[in-house]
């Protein structure tokens, strides 16, 4: 190999910098070339320098940092970039949502309360994760001994649901009438809440690629002809054990 | 850029004990000693590595048979069975001769080639020819099922792939932290919740039935929250009249509420006199020392 | 944030993709712009598009596979890339390879099936580093005594191999009938079929009946797939334990 073309040396380089896990100084680009490529450190800045005026405008930017150059995500698209690192949020437990049912229909009531009427104790989570949630606050206390903080919820918690004020909370009649027979809905079927909040953007992809996996098109001589009897897995099962 | 590896080519390796090279462009089968083995020894002299080497190189009785065919150039739908037989055969007995290893499918296909050419020996009566399928049919159709996989798999092979022909391209991050959303709850849900809690507690049966007046609730909420202070308020100032005569009303069934439940306290020091409300209780309040207030 | 600029979006989508550890897919970056950004999917495609573009001419460029979009390094630059690393990228056995276009073209497909066309048992040890490497996997079991596993590909196959279907896989070959040809059925004379054999492939005759043969026979008499490189002793071995 002869001396080579400056273009020729910038589409290396970027490549080199783009592939390496961590930032590369100018010498180790530069011992990547052989002698006969002869390419000097002036020539290998240049074409730094160049590259670097290639991202004008761009979502990244070839940064100098410490230890050598990176390609770097620009700080202004970052927010974008870090939603890709969105956990899906899990779910409420169902003592969570009684205790917010309760607090919300029962205002102003105290852990105390809550607990008698639902039989069991309220973990200090639970009211901590509502706190923190700004969904209920502590409006007053109760004049008996320990004076119990009494719960309400807040203006988050309206704003949250859609409501004006409490009023429009359905009344206890109408809670009597609900239908729980979705079964998404049904707290005792936790796996059918699951797989709904499981079916995220990701997943549809994961669909798309189940198409894509259509076996063997255009060859007659398989043989297996009777495949669709045989498998007794289906292909949607795999993926999300796979997910 | 001649950065790949210098390649050893069938032309420029240098062959002496083994059998000449044959004209098409043949690589290296094997390398023993440093020597390449250019193509299988025609002679029944093997060097017992080298054939441990051959025997290596191919991936069982179809592939080499295949080989056996292809060497010589030979249409794979018109096999000379006997001679391929015969150099099958060879190769067997020399892997036997040496106690190598054999897997048994070698041995199977032995018998199977045997078992073809014995029929095809046959003399077969005039009546039925061409009626009868050619005896290699079976073997041919394997053999070319072998090798269109075969082939397959060495365009596989050239694909271009991760690791060797590509990376992937990627930029730092400053913050890859992981971003938690709070669960999302459906009105529903609580619903749900709550419905399924008083069934539980049996309130439904008891006094839960008439239309609750919530708004009573949020006010009493807003009531003590206002008196969260711990200090005495004016009960007038716990009205805005600008809420019309309802929001008179619930503000004023809050309080009572608020004081049927004990939670607030109602002064009023002489008839006509300002009645002032106070919480009865309050955060900073544990200690029990009620916060002294002017105006009382 | 109100509807979003076209530059804005390129600026997005290129950190995006330059920020993911793994092609991405149009519904997996549409996912990552809320609802008033009004990022609609034609609109990513034409983004998608036009940094495609904007790749002519450099050491990376925008490829699409199976599961989605990623940016990845030019082959003809990578031979320079691949100097970073003293580690060699993996070879793999003519058997892996053989068990893996089986399981590519015929899927799905069982062991024993892989093992009737190969004519050779295939090994555990390759079933496992196929499954490892995440290229194949079960996707049900035939329902014939035993049961037995019925393998196929995987997305992460295709995206090895830059694949964006199985569809582009290399076409196979065809099988030809043998009534295509001349019936031979009469057993040749020994005698004259050695004399044809040993005056070898230089023959005249023999090449004129190489002209029969399918299109590959030139190259086809060796017996390893890389015909660049010769088998080294022991090579083999090692190929197959590191399977």
């Amino acid at each position: 190999m002869t001396k080579m073309e400056f273009n020729q040396l910038k589409r290396i380089v970027e490549a080199v910098l783009l592939a390496a896990a961590q930032p590369l100084s100018l010498a180790q680009i530069g011992a990547l070339f052989t002698e006969e490529e002869a390419v000097g450190h002036e020539e290998l800045a240049r074409v730094l320098q160049s590259l670097q005026e290639d991202c004008a405008g761009r979502g990244v930017e070839l940064a100098e940092v410490a230890s050598g150059f990176r390609y770097q995500v620009r700080l202004d698209v970052h927010p974008w970039v870090a939603r890709m690192w969105t956990e899906r949020p899990s779910r409420y437990s169902r003592a969570l949502l009684e205790t917010l049912a309760l607090i919300a229909y029962r205002q102003p009531i105290t852990r105390a309360e809550i607990e008698q009427i639902r039989g069991v104790t309220v973990s200090s989570n639970i009211i901590k994760t509502l706190e923190e949630r700004e969904w209920v606050r502590v409006v007053g206390y109760r004049d008996v001994p320990g004076k119990p903080a009494l719960f309400g919820t807040t203006r988050a918690f309206l704003d949250y649901f859609n409501l004006k004020s409490l009023d429009e909370l359905p009344t206890l009649a109408e809670i009597r009438d609900i239908d729980d027979i979705e079964p998404q809905l049904r707290f005792e079927d936790g796996d059918a809440i699951t797989a709904r909040i499981d079916a995220g953007p990701q997943d549809e992809a994961v669909d798309e690629a189940g198409a894509d996996a259509a076996p063997d098109a255009g060859d007659a001589s398989t043989p297996t002809p009777d495949t669709d009897d045989a498998i007794v897995v289906g292909d949607a099962d795999t993926e999300e054990n796979r997910a | 850029m001649s950065t790949e590896p210098a390649e050893v080519s069938a032309a420029d390796a240098p062959h002496g004990v083994f059998a000449p090279v044959p004209q098409q462009q043949e690589m290296p089968l094997a390398v023993v000693k440093g020597q390449p083995v250019l193509e299988m020894p025609q002679d029944l002299y093997i060097p017992p590595d080298a054939l441990e080497v051959i025997l290596d190189a191919f991936e069982g009785p179809l592939d080499l048979l295949l080989y056996l065919i292809r060497r010589q150039n030979l249409d794979i739908l018109d096999i000379p069975v006997a001679e391929i037989t015969r150099q099958y055969m060879d190769y067997i007995e020399m892997m036997r001769e040496l106690r190598l290893e054999l897997a048994a499918e070698y041995l199977v296909m032995a018998a199977i080639l045997a078992e073809i050419k014995s029929r095809l020996l046959l003399p077969r009566p005039p009546a039925e020819e061409g009626a009868e399928e050619d005896p290699r049919a079976e073997l041919v159709r394997r053999l070319q099922e072998y090798e269109r996989f075969k082939k397959a798999a060495e365009d596989i092979d050239a694909l271009p792939r991760m690791e060797r022909d590509t990376s992937p391209a990627q930029a730092y991050v400053a913050d890859r932290n992981v971003i938690r959303l709070p669960p999302p709850v459906e009105m529903k849900e609580l619903l749900l919740a709550l419905k399924d809690v008083l069934r539980r507690a049996e309130l439904f049966g008891h006094h839960a039935v008439k239309r609750e007046a919530l708004s009573v609730r949020q006010r009493m909420g807003d009531v003590l929250k206002t008196l969260g202070d711990g200090v005495f308020h004016r009960f007038e100032s716990l009205f805005d009249v600008s809420e019309g005569r309802l929001g008179v009303v619930v503000t004023f069934l809050a309080l009572l509420e608020l004081a049927k439940e004990q939670l607030i306290e109602i002064v009023q020091e002489a008839p006509l006199a300002p009645i002032y409300l106070k919480a009865l209780a309050t955060a900073d309040d544990q200690d029990g020392i009620q916060p002294t207030e002017a105006h009382r």
